[in-house]
């Protein structure tokens, strides 16, 4: 790493820069100034995202272990896009839940470092590389769990969340140190090179596989997430529901589609079994939930199932595919997740029956809820419906045709339970309705852009087309 | 054919009556809408009779033969394929210029009696424009040149007729009434649906004209030649098409057993029954055969005329047995129209083609006509005669002859013209089917024979426990004759009666459209005969009804059983009330209603309810423990590695 | 601008115009019907150009066809044209959103939201008419699928949460089936390394291979037959009509419905005739059984609007059997009866609504004698019952007849006897119509209900354009059937050459 | 490279070390012993890299350089693990981890 190499990693140096000043601001600024840190992590961050969607050009650093292309610094791009729309959203939260307890920066700072691990993890050139950004993204976020530690189930998610991830990331270091044995090198191209798949090797790589498996997710290793999903503060169950999961996606995508290859065809048809149960299981258990955020947490188990749909086509169409849906799933998600926090900032309600009348009270507010609910159902005009459609179609060129009938009646399973806020706000009037509030700036900044992307993104092809211009990464 | 450009008019005229009137109902009040009404048909009335006369008498007759006239208004209404279309044109024939005359004649009469028989009735218009819309269906259906056209009119005027029976709509018995007549021809006239499409399916054209050409008779015969197998009990494919277009006949003609709607049809304003229930609509059946005489001639060699004839006589044997028993005038009226029309059917089953074999249609064409006349013309007088008793009933007549002198003299004319007795018309027509029917087959004759007699007797019990029998005490109002719209039509009618008999008719109308000559041989036996048992059974009908008498009764307990079963129509009723709600709606369509209900909507219920069930039962696994999660999420690696392991090798 | 995609635009338009400007009931129906007559010169407009375009000698399969590349990435295009049958289906959508909107004259609450509903759901109608690109086709056909939800869920009445839920469900279901038949032609239509494609006139021309049209070909005809009451795939329409607001229930009845029938005409059969040569005669059956079942059923009903909704399942069930039948005559009969069903079951559902909303009884043991308290929608009702049951002179029978003829002209003799089978509704139709009309028009006048308000202005309007255009098809059939038979001869084509 | 231990033997204890840490893991129901089988799992892999390292690859330190992250990042997690343990501590008095089921179904 020299200087003229340097900018490739800029994204995550300039993460660092941006913690650093954080650090110095929360050190400097005086108690009563304490607010002014949000608008300065905003403000850097805004400056990082904008940057973030400048091109940058394919190189690699640290002898392989860190690699960037144009598709990869995309996908940096739209998270860090993600996160400044959750960042928007917590402003409130940070406000009235954080600054009391002066740990507004903090939290800034562990969001920041967990998308530097994100960073590195995509990008990540080796297992090291990729084994430390895996720590890297999560550990900030156990401690964001935990954060409101006067909040029991707040603690109890951290708790469940750090004990699992470690048993994961500890099967998963265990898978790597197999596949460094067959292998004998933890260097992704060299391991590429050097597979012929023994007993050993395979195992090790279903454990690496099952500890990304985690991050995303996918049944049976999803059961953490509702858990700590309801348990965590809002803000943070959005980060983990549509960031770091992702984050991982990408990474799986990565691994399978390039880094082994070899092993697609052994691994095909037990993702075609993980896919169908984690769709049935998560919409299964979607359909009796009373809280919103547990509600989402099991729509988002789903939705993971569908991206597995896409991830048997092993083919550019679903990388395409893929990251289109990350795309639009961060909005429809970020829009949902903002709408319950908004509420329960409010007035504390999480709960889908505290929600009937909305419509009459919030028509906003409602609308926003309806519309990202039916972009993760799937429903034209708004933007899932295509995401979704291109997951079809990219299983559909391998010719998974009975997977994807399973996975359209899904939908429709699913598309009843997403129903069920969307009744209780609109269909239904109650005599003590949520009463009428005006958001705050930030938050409406948020929506806005979510509603914004929802309704153009899908209609509106170019997008798509970017996409898919740079996804040639096979 | 440039001449009969016009003759559009005909069927417009009415329809557009009916239109004004009935978006103007509200507005013109009576007798406005009367006199609207009168008019337009007076004009179609003087159509009509124009045409007919120019057709018979100018245009019609080509070097010794009735050349039919079409004139299309619009070619390819629709078409289906290229050979089989709807074009709605105007065909001019001897039976249809007949035709025309009958119902033009019979329309306006009923038009100008209503004028006094509606008055001050609260639907005035309403029945006015009914009524035009009836002319309007009738015409069509006697002008159309289409089978496919005819089969249009002929629901226009099931539909018409459902309007008038129904007129008084808030009477429940009229409602049901209407939607039995509605219901029975409409279930007949699926039949008749199902014939055309097979008419047209072999035949390859819906045109009367085409259809009945040599050239398609010739075709068809050829092909039921070299087609055998697709025959049923005997008769080839094509004949039971003729049938099923025949069961369409008999739905409107009320042939025995699609006859029950005719008595429940009296419901409707008297006017109507004689306009609808008497004289035209229920003739519909007859004109059909007629119109397709040819096919149903040579194909097979009459096999469906026999059926017609069997139907026919039968009929007229059946309703003639019940008109004897029953107490309402109007539906002895009505019974005794079924079985004068079952004559019609006879003599055209019993017919033959060429020249003089041709003789029971002219015959049957010849009945239609004479039977118009005289029949509106009883139950018009009918109507006259409730009108001033308030009674539908006999026994609350009786002695009327002193009251309604006009009624009772037209009435006498007509019952005497129906009973055959010379010089009335019904005498010619009527001889001429015997005479016809002894040529084809004498037991048929002898039905006919009969039935001539047992009209004559029940026809007499009429008139006279009407006008004579007992001196019924009328209380405050006495019956008074009718106003003069009424009477002018009845006499008129009466007229029409007395001379109808003695148009030269084989001149005009036959089989071949070749005019042959047939006149009365006085000195024969079947003539003498059947004046001499017309006689009698008016006699036997003075013995026991011109005084008040208890033949009657002995007469119907001597018969037991049989009378009572004649009273109550044989338990036609009751029979067609089993079939349809104890069959098929309870039997069939409650089970369907149900089904769907339950088992295929519940199946498609059961989903959800399961898919919700599942949800409940597998939350359990969600306990949590952490430590559970551990544990699924070991064995999951486990069996994950497991089956790879397994199914590799 | 082409003049197509105004038809999608406007109705877009109408809807921003209706959120941003309107507040009370009194604007957004003046807005919706000042939008909806423009839409109406639009499709008047287009049939005028439609017949000059034919006149001058241009026989193309379809007009005013026009081609952007759209997910260029999936070779999915924005591709719409039109031929008779889309054009008279335009002109039948607008009509009835008009009475519709006429209909719905005084609706609350929320009234702005309902009519954005209804144009929302307009819009997608719109769409699937004209597209000729199954990926359009199908993104409209969602579109429209969905606002039913809302429609029936907040202005419903009875069970109309169910009746909402299971109606969306059910056709989504539905389209599930679609989605995968859609995919499977998409990849499997174009044998021989072409770039594949949603276009329809291209896949027309490409083979697709007879294993995957058996596979592919019930998928798509009982996901469009759903939405086409096709038995036993019928049982949301019932309660989905039951419980819908009277202009839903007629727009979904006499528009949304015909979806599954012209679905079948236009993709699924034209796209894959051996596959529908092979399955003629199992779902021959299953159309058959629709036609009477749902009609006799309908004679056990006394809900007027299960009445009717189990008559639309009869009556659709004929439009599926003529199409079945592979045979011109019938197909215009298909598509006749599909224009006709729509205004007469559009003129029913008005009716009961207006009923509905002076009497609040919808069974019709509850009511007799409406002749004497509201004579006019008597009438209309009558009428619509006469038309209904098949009466010439109004659009079911020409429809009817063309069905009939052309399912008895096949020479074979399973054909003919299953035609004979159908004929037999005509009579059973006539009996619960008639039962229906004897009970509730006709007898003496329930006195609960005396000195109910006579029809308002804007109801005799809605039922005006409704009878008028009934009888207008009726009496003028070849009119009407000029635009049928030049669609239905280009696209029987590939399933009799087969 | 120890005289006479092939690496098979070597990861055989490690692999039996994890397994133990497993079983650990799910059974005890402390959480504190929970988080020493996490321990235990984490460092058999650092075993079974620096092994692995010496006995295949001696040349290429990646073994060994991969297990002193772990050893740091296992640090850091149980420093984390443990903060927040002390949390729930304070909260229920408890670190039997059969009372920290709050969040379910």
């Amino acid at each position: 790493m020299d200087l003229d190499n340097f900018m490739l990693m800029r994204d995550e140096i300039l993460l660092t820069v941006i913690i650093l000043m954080m650090l110095v601001a929360e050190v400097l600024l005086s108690q009563k100034n304490k607010k002014y840190v949000i608008q300065l992590g905003l403000v850097l961050f805004a400056g990082y995202t904008f940057q973030s969607f400048i091109p940058n050009e394919t190189g690699e650093l640290f002898g392989g272990s860190y690699k960037t292309y144009p598709l990869v610094h995309l996908f940096k791009a739209i998270l860090a896009f993600g996160v400044m729309m959750i960042l928007l959203q917590s402003v409130t939260w940070i406000k009235e839940k954080l600054l009391p307890y002066d740990f507004a920066a903090e939290f800034f700072i562990l969001i920041f470092s967990s998308l530097i691990g994100l960073n590195f993890m995509v990008s990540a050139g080796d297992f090291l590389m990729f084994y430390l950004g895996l720590e890297l993204s999560t550990m900030p976020i156990i401690a964001l769990t935990a954060f409101e530690f006067w909040n029991h189930r707040s603690v109890e998610a951290g708790v469940k969340y750090i004990m699992l991830a470690s048993v994961s990331s500890a099967i998963l270091l265990f898978g790597v140190s197999l596949v460094y044995a067959t292998a004998g090198s933890i260097q992704f191209d060299v391991i590429t090179g050097a597979m012929h798949l023994p007993l050993l090797e395979i195992i090790g790589l279903i454990m690496i596989f099952i500890g990304v498996g985690f991050k995303i997710s996918l049944v049976p290793f999803h059961f953490w997430a509702a858990d700590v999903y309801e348990g965590a503060p809002t803000v943070i169950s959005n980060y983990l529901s549509v960031i770091s999961k992702g984050g991982a996606v990408y990474v799986l995508m990565t691994l399978l589609f390039i880094v082994f290859k070899a092993f697609q065809t052994e691994w095909n048809w037990i993702m075609y079994g993980i896919s169908i149960l984690t769709m049935l299981i998560g919409n299964l258990f979607a359909l009796r939930q009373q809280n919103m955020k547990r509600f989402l947490a099991f729509s988002s188990v789903a939705q993971a199932g569908f991206i597995l749909l896409a991830m048997l086509s092993n083919n550019e169409l679903g990388v395409k595919a893929i990251i289109y849906f990350l795309l639009i799933y961060i909005f429809s998600n970020v829009a949902a997740f903002g709408v319950v926090q908004v509420i329960s900032l409010k007035t504390g309600k999480e709960n889908i029956d505290d929600y009937t009348g909305l419509y009459r009270t919030n028509p906003k507010l409602s609308l926003v809820l309806m519309i990202a609910l039916f972009s993760l159902a799937g429903i034209p005009p708004v933007a899932g419906f295509f995401a979704k459609f291109f997951l079809y179609a990219a299983a559909a060129s391998k010719g998974y045709y009975l997977l994807i009938f399973i996975a359209v009646l899904n939908v429709t399973i699913s598309l009843y339970y997403y129903l069920l806020p969307v009744r209780a706000a609109f269909l239904r009037t109650s005599e003590n309705p949520i009463p009428y509030f005006k958001s705050d700036i930030y938050s409406k900044m948020a929506f806005v852009i979510a509603m914004v992307g929802l309704l153009v993104l899908g209609l509106y092809s170019g997008v798509f087309e970017y996409i898919s211009g740079m996804s040639n990464i096979l | 054919m440039n001449e009969f450009s016009y003759i559009y008019l005909i069927p417009l005229i009415p329809i557009l009556t009916f239109l004004f009137l009935g978006f103007t109902a509200k507005k013109i009040k009576e007798p406005v809408s009367g006199y609207i009404g009168t008019a337009s048909l007076a004009a179609v009335f003087a159509l009509s009779v124009y045409t007919a006369y120019k057709y018979f008498f100018e245009v019609g007759m080509v070097n010794g033969k009735y050349e039919p006239v079409l004139v299309m208004i619009k070619k390819g209404w629709v078409n289906f394929t290229d050979k089989l279309a709807i074009d709605l044109g105007i065909l001019l024939d001897p039976i249809s210029a007949m035709m025309l005359i009958v119902v033009s004649t019979i329309s306006l009469m009923v038009h100008i009696y209503s004028l006094g028989y509606m008055h001050s009735d609260t639907g005035f218009s309403r029945f006015y424009a009914y009524l035009s819309l009836f002319t309007f269906s009738m015409l069509g259906l006697v002008l159309s040149s289409n089978l496919f056209l005819i089969y249009i009119f002929w629901e226009l005027v099931g539909v018409s007729s459902f309007l008038l029976i129904g007129f008084y709509f808030e009477k429940p018995s009229a409602v049901a009434a209407s939607k039995k007549a509605f219901i029975v021809t409409r279930f007949a006239d699926m039949f008749f649906l199902i014939g055309i499409l097979m008419v047209g399916y072999f035949g390859q054209s819906f045109d009367f004209e085409t259809l009945n050409s040599e050239s398609t008779i010739h075709m068809i015969t050829g092909w039921i030649a070299n087609h055998q197998i697709f025959s049923f009990m005997g008769l080839s494919i094509f004949t039971w098409a003729l049938i099923l277009i025949y069961i369409g006949g008999m739905g409107k003609s009320a042939m025995f057993p699609l006859h029950i709607w005719l008595p429940d049809a009296m419901e409707g304003p008297t006017p109507v029954s004689a306009l609808i229930h008497a004289a035209t609509m229920v003739v519909a059946g007859v004109y059909l055969v007629a119109r397709l005489f040819p096919l149903f001639y040579h194909i097979d060699n009459g096999a469906a005329l026999g059926v017609v004839a069997v139907v026919g006589a039968f009929s007229a044997l059946f309703a003639a047995i019940i008109a004897f028993t029953q107490e309402d005038i109007k539906r002895v009226l009505a019974f005794s129209t079924m079985s004068q029309i079952g004559y019609m059917m006879m003599a055209l089953g019993v017919s033959g083609y060429e020249g003089h074999e041709g003789l029971g249609y002219m015959a049957g064409m010849f009945h239609l006509f004479t039977h118009a006349m005289f029949k509106a013309l009883l139950f018009l007088t009918a109507g006259a005669i409730i009108h001033a008793v308030h009674s539908n009933f006999m026994k609350d007549m009786g002695g009327l002859h002193k009251y309604m002198p006009i009624s009772r003299w037209v009435f006498l004319i007509a019952a005497l013209a129906i009973s055959g007795i010379p010089p009335f018309a019904g005498f010619f027509s009527k001889d001429e089917i015997l005479t016809a029917a002894f040529e084809y087959n004498k037991f048929i004759w002898f039905i006919g024979f009969l039935v001539a007699g047992m009209t004559a007797f029940y026809m007499f019990r009429l008139y006279f426990r009407i006008f004579h029998n007992k001196d019924t005490d009328y209380g405050d109002h006495k019956p008074h004759e009718a106003p003069f719209t009424m009477a002018f039509a009845l006499v008129f009618l009466g007229i029409m009666t007395i001379i109808a008999g003695f148009i030269p008719f084989s001149e005009l109308v036959s089989a071949d459209r070749m005019p042959f000559h047939s006149e009365i041989h006085w000195t024969s036996p079947l003539v003498i005969g059947s004046i001499l048992i017309a006689a009698s059974g008016i006699g036997i009908a003075y013995l026991m009804y011109y005084k008040e008498t208890d033949y009657p009764q002995k007469f119907a307990s001597g018969m037991g059983a049989g009378y009572k079963w004649a009273k109550n129509k044989f338990y036609m009723d009751e029979l067609y009330i089993f079939v349809t709600h104890k069959i098929i709606f309870d039997k069939i369509s409650k089970p369907i209603a149900w089904f769907d209900r339950n088992v295929i909507d519940g199946f498609m219920n059961l989903l959800g309810v399961t898919t919700e069930k599942a949800a409940e039962k597998i939350k359990f696994i969600q306990t949590g423990r952490m430590q559970d999660y551990a544990m699924y999420f070991v064995s999951g690696v486990i069996a994950i590695v497991m089956l790879i392991v397994y199914f590799r090798n | 601008m082409d003049i197509l995609t105004l038809f999608v635009v406007v109705p877009v338009i109408i809807t921003l115009v209706l959120v941003l400007f309107t507040k009370t009931l009194e604007q957004a129906r003046m807005v919706t019907l000042i939008g909806m007559l423009v839409q109406l010169g639009m499709s008047i407009n287009l049939i005028y150009k439609y017949l000059e375009t034919r006149n001058s000698g241009d026989h193309s399969i379809m007009l005013f066809q026009k081609n952007i590349p759209w997910f260029s990435e999936f070779n999915a295009h924005y591709h719409i044209g039109v031929d008779g049958v889309s054009v008279l289906m335009i002109l039948l959508t607008t009509l009835i959103v008009i009475a519709g909107t006429f209909v719905s004259w005084k609706i609350t609450p929320l009234s702005k939201e309902f009519f954005i509903s209804l144009i929302v759901l307009a819009t997608g109608v719109y769409g699937f008419f004209i597209s000729l690109d199954l990926f359009t086709m199908f993104v409209f056909y969602e579109i429209a699928v969905i606002p039913m939800y809302l429609l029936i869920g907040i202005w419903g009445s009875g069970p109309r949460e169910y009746a909402a839920m299971k109606l969306t469900l059910m056709l989504m279901g539905a389209s599930a089936l679609l989605l995968v038949a859609l995919l499977g032609i998409y990849f499997t239509g174009s044998a021989g390394g072409q770039t594949p494609t949603f276009d329809i006139l291209e896949l027309s021309q490409r083979e697709m291979p007879f294993e995957w049209q058996k596979i592919f070909y019930p998928l798509a005809f009982i996901g469009f037959g759903t939405i086409g009451a096709l038995f036993p795939f019928h049982t949301w329409s019932p309660d989905g009509h039951a419980s819908a607001p009277t202009a839903v229930s007629m727009l979904h009845a006499g528009v949304l419905m015909k979806l599954g029938g012209y679905g079948i005409f236009r993709f699924a059969m034209f796209l894959m005739p051996e596959g529908a040569l092979f399955w003629q005669d199992f779902f021959l059956i299953l159309a058959v059984t629709g036609v009477t079942y749902g009609a006799l059923s309908a004679i056990q009903q006394t809900d007027l609007k299960y009445i009717n909704a189990y008559s639309s399942v009869s009556h659709l069930g004929l439009v599926l059997f003529a199409l079945l039948m592979i045979n011109k005559t019938a197909w215009n009969g298909a598509m006749l009866q599909s224009l006709s069903h729509g205004f007469i079951t559009a003129l029913f559902f008005a009716l009961i609504g207006m009923i509905y909303g002076r009497t609040h009884v919808r069974d019709i043991t509850k009511m007799q004698g409406m002749m004497r308290i509201v004579p006019l929608l008597s009438v209309a009702y009558v009428v619509a019952a006469l038309a209904n049951l098949g009466l010439p002179g109004f659009s079911g029978f020409v429809a009817e007849m063309n069905i009939f003829v052309g399912g008895f002209l096949n020479n074979d003799l399973y054909k003919q006897a299953l035609t004979v089978f159908a004929v037999t509704s005509i009579v059973v139709t006539a009996v619960y119509m008639l039962r229906l009309t004897g009970r509730m028009v006709f007898g003496p006048t329930t006195k609960v209900y005396t000195g109910l308000p006579k029809a308002f202005w804007y109801e005799k309007v809605a039922i005006g354009i409704l009878v008028g255009f009934i009888t207008l098809i009726g009496t003028l059939p070849f009119w009407w059937l000029q635009f049928i038979e030049d669609s239905v001869n280009n696209f029987i084509q590939p399933l009799v050459s087969k | 490279m120890i005289e006479g231990v092939t690496l098979f033997e070597i990861m055989s204890l490690t692999t039996i070390l994890f397994f133990i840490g497993i079983y650990g893991f799910l059974t005890r129901t402390n959480l504190i012993a929970m988080l020493m089988s996490l321990e235990l799992m984490v460092n058999a892999e650092a075993i079974n890299f620096v092994a692995i390292n010496k006995y295949l690859s001696p040349t290429v330190m990646q073994g060994q350089i991969f297990s002193l992250f772990i050893i740091a990042l296992a640090a850091a997690e149980t420093a984390l693990a443990l903060a927040i343990i002390l949390h729930l501590y304070r909260l229920t008095k408890t670190v039997d981890v059969k009372e920290v089921k709050e969040l379910k179904y």
